[in-house]
């Protein structure tokens, strides 16, 4: 998918192929600007109007290939089959609206059936069960905290009990402790419905929480895909992966530094002919820039990386890198 | 928030002595002896002096104005020197014919300026969106007589669908209430379509997307409420505006109205008339827009902690949101 | 500081130059003003204000292109010179009430507390009067000339000024490096002019090109009333009040006024509306 | 709790200004929905006490003026002008002036006039109403007259009045203070209409300015302030009822606007014509256009006594330059009548072919130089902010820039010019129409008399004792040959001192209703609505 602005157009998102059981949670890991919001909003088909443009690929739920959905049909699945919790738990509520009309809303787009008692009973239920008391329902969003504001916004995902749920960072806006709170909440629902959850983060402590399997993003491009257990536990691991898990600080060593990755992420404008991690690899050939790299698959594990065997970076030279 | 309305009032007050006091003195220093102006020509040097003593005229400016202002806190806006009639029965004789025009015209802006002003919003620089632009373009580009005279002469006299001029049936408002529209119209398309473009991009727009909801119901249930509110508080200004903006579009309608009336006491050097009209104008501007602003509140949730708590929200703040 | 200012006026002219009808009416604006100022190069001066009884009325023809008026005076000869007196008197009335209203918003907004209330509330009680009426008795008091007119008009103007400047200095007013030059010991003027009101042109810019527009407007209401440029001086709202009552018979008559009026207020709204756009480039995409 | 009341105080705020909307006398819109056709709102729903056959071939005038009155009280009004045209509808005098410009008795049924013109008895008409139908009798006359002499006013034309007395209930005298032959013109005009005695002491002396109570056609029924005033035929009228019922007067300030209505029908009758519309009028065939000359003239005053133009010689200059009629084409669109002499051309002794110097701009530079100003000079013109005045101003700057003498036109509302130039008479040169109200030369010499200077009228400021001389001779000589030749000699005298310098005679452009009969032009404004009818 691309953006097109004035200026130039963005390759957002490129060549990303991945899949999510029912009842199953990928994590979705990178940097900021990697385009992991971009996948979600692809999913979702609620790219900016006129800016945002999926140029080609599939996006399969259930089977049906939504990318070919028309408008209307959109409308039935988001918030039914699909639905989304978004980064920002201040801005993405309605200031002017109850909070438990913004949940109903969703009931009354959905279950037409529902009579005007069901829905409110079945917001309640929603409300008690995100942990807010169901009489504060008519309360607007200034009344209530970032944490319960997200939740309330989880509440409005999770009204309809979605095959999908995709999760946009939904604790980076929150405290530590709000946190822990919301990540068990989705745990338990993921257990409850049998919720497929897509989680969008770049905080490796909840992936390691939540997820069953990871991906790992980079400038457009899964580079990495496997279970949670691949991830951290794994030895084979792209590059990127490395210098991620590079960047981290470890707790259990005495560093004097952190260990960044080295240099920036390539201008989206221009779409790369080879690995889109070449620049910045430390163990980059001269074939990576110019070919695509291949996968490597192992259990379900993919590495998107042409060589296998690179020496096992040593954390503590980073020096090497360069 | 009875409080803030009474804090509100009160805070009229100083307003109205001031423009009692700017009025009168702007009044003061124009020529032409307002004794003379009533006895004409032929009146002799002592009818006019003895005259200007029974009008107080021959106090100073400040003992003229104190004097009125006691009047006036009485309740007495004192009587016109031209008509000999208490100022305010002729006011409240004019004011309906003012309002209504102003009422008109600000019902024809709001009821087209914010639909075609959301349209251009939702379908952002097409055809319609520029369209409209120019249109309102236009429409704020040329003086009121010329579009009054205009429509006077299409609508009037070609088409005879209006009559031309005066006040007396609801088919004489149409002409000179579009004519007074056409610059409220322009600003509200600007103002919706500004506010509607900021609100469409906000976030819980999205989230109300992801609800399933159609675009139709987003902007219905969603956007347009939040763009509303300043659009409201520009329609009230408006509307104060109007009240004694209209001079022009009275007078080519012949609509007896108070822009018409304070103008012609200005000419006459009518203190006490044009004083007491400009104050009530200002009176009925300032609780227009406190009406606005107490709606506001019920519209806008958010608000509504900021005016319990009784934290001074002065209008000039409001107006200038 | 020299070289990060001028690639940001070079961002602005970037996003504005894209706005093609505010380019256009840039341009137009452009033609009109070299017009006024070479009017006299243009045209023989003596065209203007020359009247000829048996030449009056006439349509437009090869030798006067626009026609002539009720007195005989060629019209194209008095639109162009009409371009000089309708542009100077907006613009010195605007950069008057800029100054005025810019200067009483820029103190009140500054110092806050009792300055500000008191400023704001005598803006308030100006902004309370309509302001034809007020340009009326302004007129009325002081006779009328162009430069009364001007006095009137800025006297009208001014107070929407101050709460532009006012509600754009008010967020900056507290903002880290306003406090950091005050710690520094910087004077008040200092801070003022150097450090806020650089920050708020943008605001200051759109409503001055607007308010043009409005200014030209409001003269032509002014001579409506019957108060507007002393005759013979040409001056398009006038001559537009002029050919009112000719407008009829002689359509011809109110064409040239009213579209000068018409596409140089156009100008000013599009220029002002497309320099908001390039200021605030959020509001845009 | 706190947020209802607050919601009830917010929608009381509201009520409050819905209430004042509605406080107006007449809400015009509920009126409409019940009216068939919009020309007969406001009249229909007032005729529904009456009969109904009267409505159907009786449709009401509405006549349209340009100014509304700030009071009917006829004798604390002055000038010349609207207002009077609606007292005349609701106010008579002792005499009248017909469409002819003559003089006939009215609420006098006749009178003596002392062969010295010193008093006048006047037998008071019997059977004359007012309009509370009252009778008139000889006290409201005498109350009349000397309120209209106290008022001060209408000094013009009652200060000629000593005392008035009753001599029996159908008689009294008037004593003059001097003889004064024009006092039966004096009678005639409004200055001295006949209002009711008991009716005023009644009620109070200010009941009047909206009120009305004289013995006229018509009576006022309602005053829908700044909109217009709805009369209704008096049945008990002297003369007998008038022809059409219904009839109200319509304020239209805007010329162009009123001409508008008068084509589609929202008016029948206009006075003030711009002279720009006529042509469209004339081609009307459902329109008549009504013209004729006013007793009102536009000439260029000087201050005589003080300034440039103290100097007789830039005042010669002045009329040296002057094209007259270049100023009527241009500024009356070729509606008016050169005039040379500085009496009005409706007046008998106005004398034809007045002759003045001709124009020779050379010899005006030589003057303007001899006075001092070889260079030229600049003078600033006090000039009232309507067509009328700014088009021939802006004419006069022209013709007088060869000669050299600059206008600077200035423009200003009409109270100020008057009070700078009538008043005090703090001015240089200015343009005026001096228009009079009643049809006697004196009125219009009288401003010219020494006397008059500062605040009597006399705006030229000229105190010259042979024109003075001649004014006080014309008050007392009648009509004949004698006068006219002493009115001869006072044009003379104004032409050769250069007091003032007549240009053109104003027209009275009216339009009507090619339906409407009875409308004539009058000079001075005497326009009775009783005398028009519908044609059918």
């Amino acid at each position: 998918m691309e953006y097109r602005t004035d200026d130039a157009t963005v390759y957002a998102v490129n060549g990303v192929s991945f899949n999510v059981g029912k009842g199953e949670s990928l994590g979705l890991i990178g940097e900021t600007g990697a385009g992991k919001t971009s996948i979600a909003l692809s999913i979702m088909r609620l790219l900016p109007d006129r800016i945002g443009v999926i140029t080609g690929g599939k996006i399969l739920l259930d089977g049906t290939d939504i990318t070919a959905a028309g408008e209307s049909a959109m409308c039935d699945i988001r918030g039914e089959k699909v639905s989304m919790i978004f980064q920002d738990p201040m801005t993405s509520l309605n200031p002017v609206m109850e909070v438990g009309d913004q949940i109903e809303e969703v009931l009354l787009l959905h279950r037409p059936e529902m009579t005007v008692e069901q829905r409110r009973k079945k917001t309640d239920e929603i409300l008690e069960m995100i942990g807010i008391p169901a009489e504060r329902k008519h309360e607007y969003p200034h009344q209530f905290s970032g944490g319960m504001k997200q939740r309330i916004v989880i509440a409005i995902a999770l009204a309809c009990e979605p095959m999908l749920l995709l999760a946009d960072e939904p604790t980076t806006a929150l405290d530590v402790t709000i946190q822990a709170q919301v990540l068990e909440m989705m745990n338990g629902l993921k257990e409850k419905l049998g919720t497929s959850i897509v989680l969008i983060t770049h905080d490796f402590g909840v992936v390691a929480q939540t997820c069953d399997r990871v991906a790992v993003i980079y400038a457009g491009e899964v580079v990495e895909i496997g279970t949670a257990y691949d991830l951290f536990e794994g030895e084979d691991h792209h590059p990127y992966t490395q210098g991620l898990f590079g960047s981290i600080p470890n707790m259990n060593v005495d560093e004097e530094r952190l260990h960044p990755i080295e240099g920036l992420m390539p201008d989206p404008t221009i779409l790369a002919k080879g690995c889109s991690f070449a620049d910045r690899c430390p163990y980059a050939q001269e074939v990576c820039f110019r070919e695509k790299p291949h996968c490597r698959e192992k259990n379900g594990h993919r590495v998107f990386c042409r060589f296998s065997k690179y020496p096992e970076a040593d954390r503590e030279e980073d020096v090497e890198y360069e | 928030m009875f409080k803030y309305i009474l804090k509100r009032l009160v805070m009229l007050i100083p307003i109205i002595l001031g423009i009692s006091f700017l009025i009168f003195f702007v009044m003061s220093l124009s020529p032409g002896d307002p004794a003379r102006i009533i006895l004409g020509e032929y009146a002799t040097q002592e009818d006019v002096e003895a005259l200007r003593e029974e009008m107080g005229l021959n106090d100073s400016l400040i003992v003229q104005y104190a004097r009125y202002i006691f009047k006036a806190i009485r309740g007495d806006l004192g009587t016109s020197y031209q008509t000999g009639q208490p100022v305010i029965r002729e006011i409240l004789e004019r004011f309906p014919f003012t309002f209504k025009l102003a009422i008109g015209a600000v019902m024809i802006a709001v009821v087209l300026g914010i639909p075609i002003g959301i349209i251009s919003a939702v379908k952002q620089y097409s055809w319609i969106d520029n369209l409209s632009m120019v249109v309102s373009m236009i429409l704020t580009s040329m003086p009121g007589f010329w579009y009054g005279l205009m429509l006077m002469i299409i609508f009037a006299l070609n088409l005879r669908w209006f009559p031309s001029t005066g006040a007396s049936s609801f088919k004489h408002y149409v002409l000179p209430c579009i004519t007074l529209s056409c610059n409220t119209f322009a600003l509200m398309i600007r103002t919706t379509r500004s506010t509607m473009l900021e609100e469409i991009r906000q976030d819980y727009v999205r989230t109300a997307k992801a609800k399933g909801a159609r675009a139709m119901r987003v902007i219905a249930k969603h956007s347009l409420r939040n763009a509303l509110l300043p659009v409201i508080t520009v329609a009230g200004m408006q509307f104060g505006i109007l009240l004694g903006g209209a001079v022009v579009i009275e007078s080519v309608f012949s609509i007896p109205g108070l822009g018409t009336y304070v103008v012609n006491a200005v000419k006459l050097k009518d203190t006490p008339s044009v004083t007491a009209a400009i104050m009530f104008i200002g009176v009925i501007g300032g609780v227009v827009n406190l009406i606005v602003d107490v709606l506001y509140t019920y519209i806008d949730p958010r608000l509504k902690s900021r005016y319990v708590k009784p934290k001074a929200v002065s209008r000039s703040e409001k107006e200038a949101a | 500081m020299e070289k990060k200012g001028r690639s940001q006026s070079g961002a602005i002219w970037f996003r504005f130059q894209k706005n093609k009808l505010a380019l256009i009416s840039l341009v137009i604006l452009g033609a009109i003003v070299l017009a006024a100022l070479f009017a006299n190069v243009l045209i023989d001066p003596e065209l203007v204000t020359t009247t000829n009884s048996s030449l009056r009325l006439q349509t437009p023809s090869a030798e006067h292109w626009f026609g002539t008026d009720l007195y005989g005076r060629d019209v194209l000869a008095r639109i162009v010179y009409g371009a000089r007196v309708s542009l100077t008197v907006s613009v010195t009335a605007v950069f008057g009430a800029l100054i005025v209203g810019g200067l009483l918003g820029a103190v009140a907004a500054y110092f806050g507390g009792h300055v500000e209330n008191i400023i704001m509330r005598i803006m308030d009680i100006f902004m309370a009067i309509p302001s034809l009426v007020m340009a009326i008795a302004v007129v009325a008091a002081l006779g009328a000339s162009t430069v009364n007119l001007v006095v009137a008009l800025i006297v009208a103007r001014a107070p929407q000024f101050a709460r532009v400047v006012r509600s754009a200095i008010l967020p900056i007013r507290d903002l880290e490096y306003v406090e950091a030059a005050t710690a520094c010991g910087t004077s008040h003027r200092r801070i003022i002019l150097r450090h806020i009101l650089p920050n708020v042109l943008g605001p200051i810019i759109v409503q001055t090109t607007l308010q043009m527009g409005h200014c030209i407007i409001q003269i032509a209401g002014l001579s409506f009333v019957g108060l507007g440029i002393q005759p013979p001086t040409p001056e398009w709202g006038s001559m537009l009040s002029e050919a009112r009552e000719y407008m009829r018979r002689y359509s011809f008559l109110v064409v040239p006024p009213g579209l000068a009026i018409m596409i140089t207020v156009f100008c000013f709204n599009r220029i002002g509306d497309g320099l908001r756009d390039a200021l605030d480039p959020k509001l845009k995409n | 709790m706190k947020k209802a009341i607050s919601l009830a105080l917010a929608l009381c705020l509201l009520l409050t200004l819905c209430a004042c909307g509605s406080e107006a006398p007449k809400a015009p819109e509920e009126e409409k929905d019940s009216a068939p056709a919009e020309n007969e709102s406001v009249l229909d729903t007032l005729d529904s006490g009456t009969e109904g056959e009267a409505a159907s071939d009786q449709k009401p005038l509405r006549f349209r003026l340009k100014t509304e009155p700030n009071t009917l009280d006829p004798h604390k009004t002055s000038g010349t002008g609207d207002p009077q045209v609606i007292q005349y509808q609701m106010y008579e005098s002792l005499f009248r002036e017909e469409k002819d410009g003559t003089i006939v008795p009215a609420l006098a049924e006749s009178y003596e006039l002392a062969e010295d013109s010193t008093f006048i008895v006047i037998h008071v008409r019997q059977g004359v109403f007012f309009h509370n139908d009252t009778p008139m009798t000889a006290d409201d006359v005498v109350f009349s007259l000397n309120r209209a002499i106290e008022t001060g006013y209408n000094n013009a034309y009652v200060g000629a009045i000593d005392n008035v007395e009753k001599v029996d209930d159908s008689t009294i005298k008037i004593n003059l203070k001097y003889a004064y032959a024009p006092i039966i013109t004096c009678l005639s005009t409004l200055s001295t209409a006949i209002v009711s005695k008991d009716y005023v002491e009644t009620n109070g002396d200010d009941i009047l300015t909206r009120s009305p109570m004289g013995t006229g056609p018509y009576k006022l029924e309602d005053w829908v302030s700044g909109d217009r005033l709805v009369f209704k035929a008096y049945p008990k009228y002297w003369r007998g009822e008038a022809q059409i019922k219904d009839a109200s007067i319509i304020f239209i300030s805007d010329n162009t606007a009123a001409a508008i209505s008068l084509e589609t029908g929202d008016i029948d009758v206009m006075t003030n014509l711009s002279t720009a519309d006529i042509p469209t009028i004339k081609e009307n065939p459902e329109l008549q256009f009504v013209t004729g000359p006013a007793a009102s003239q536009l000439l260029v005053t000087f201050n005589n006594a003080s300034g440039v133009f103290a100097d007789a010689r830039m005042r010669e200059a002045v009329y040296l330059c002057i094209d007259r009629q270049a100023i009527v084409d241009v500024a009356a669109d070729g509606y008016g009548v050169v005039q040379t002499a500085p009496l009005d051309s409706v007046l008998v002794e106005c004398p034809k072919d007045f002759e003045v110097p001709e124009m020779n701009v050379e010899r005006a530079k030589e003057l303007v130089a001899e006075a001092g100003y070889p260079e030229g000079i600049t003078i600033s013109m006090p000039t009232i902010d309507n067509g009328t005045y700014s088009k021939p101003a802006t004419l006069l700057k022209e013709q007088l820039a060869p000669c050299g003498i600059n206008i600077d036109i200035q423009l200003m509302e009409r109270a100020a010019w008057d009070d700078m130039v009538i008043y005090n008479t703090n001015y240089e040169l200015a343009i005026w129409a001096l228009p009079i109200t009643a049809l006697d030369s004196d009125f219009c010499a009288s401003k010219f008399l020494g006397a008059n200077c500062g605040g009597g009228g006399n705006f030229s400021n000229c105190s010259i004792e042979e024109i003075d001389e001649l004014i006080l001779r014309g008050r007392f000589l009648p009509l004949g040959p004698e006068r006219t030749e002493n009115y001869l000699k006072f044009c003379e005298a104004i032409r050769d001192n250069f007091v003032v310098c007549p240009i053109y005679t104003n027209m009275r452009n009216n339009a009507a209703s090619a339906h409407l009969g009875g409308v004539y032009p009058s000079a001075t404004l005497h326009m009775y609505m009783y005398d028009y009818y519908w044609i059918q």
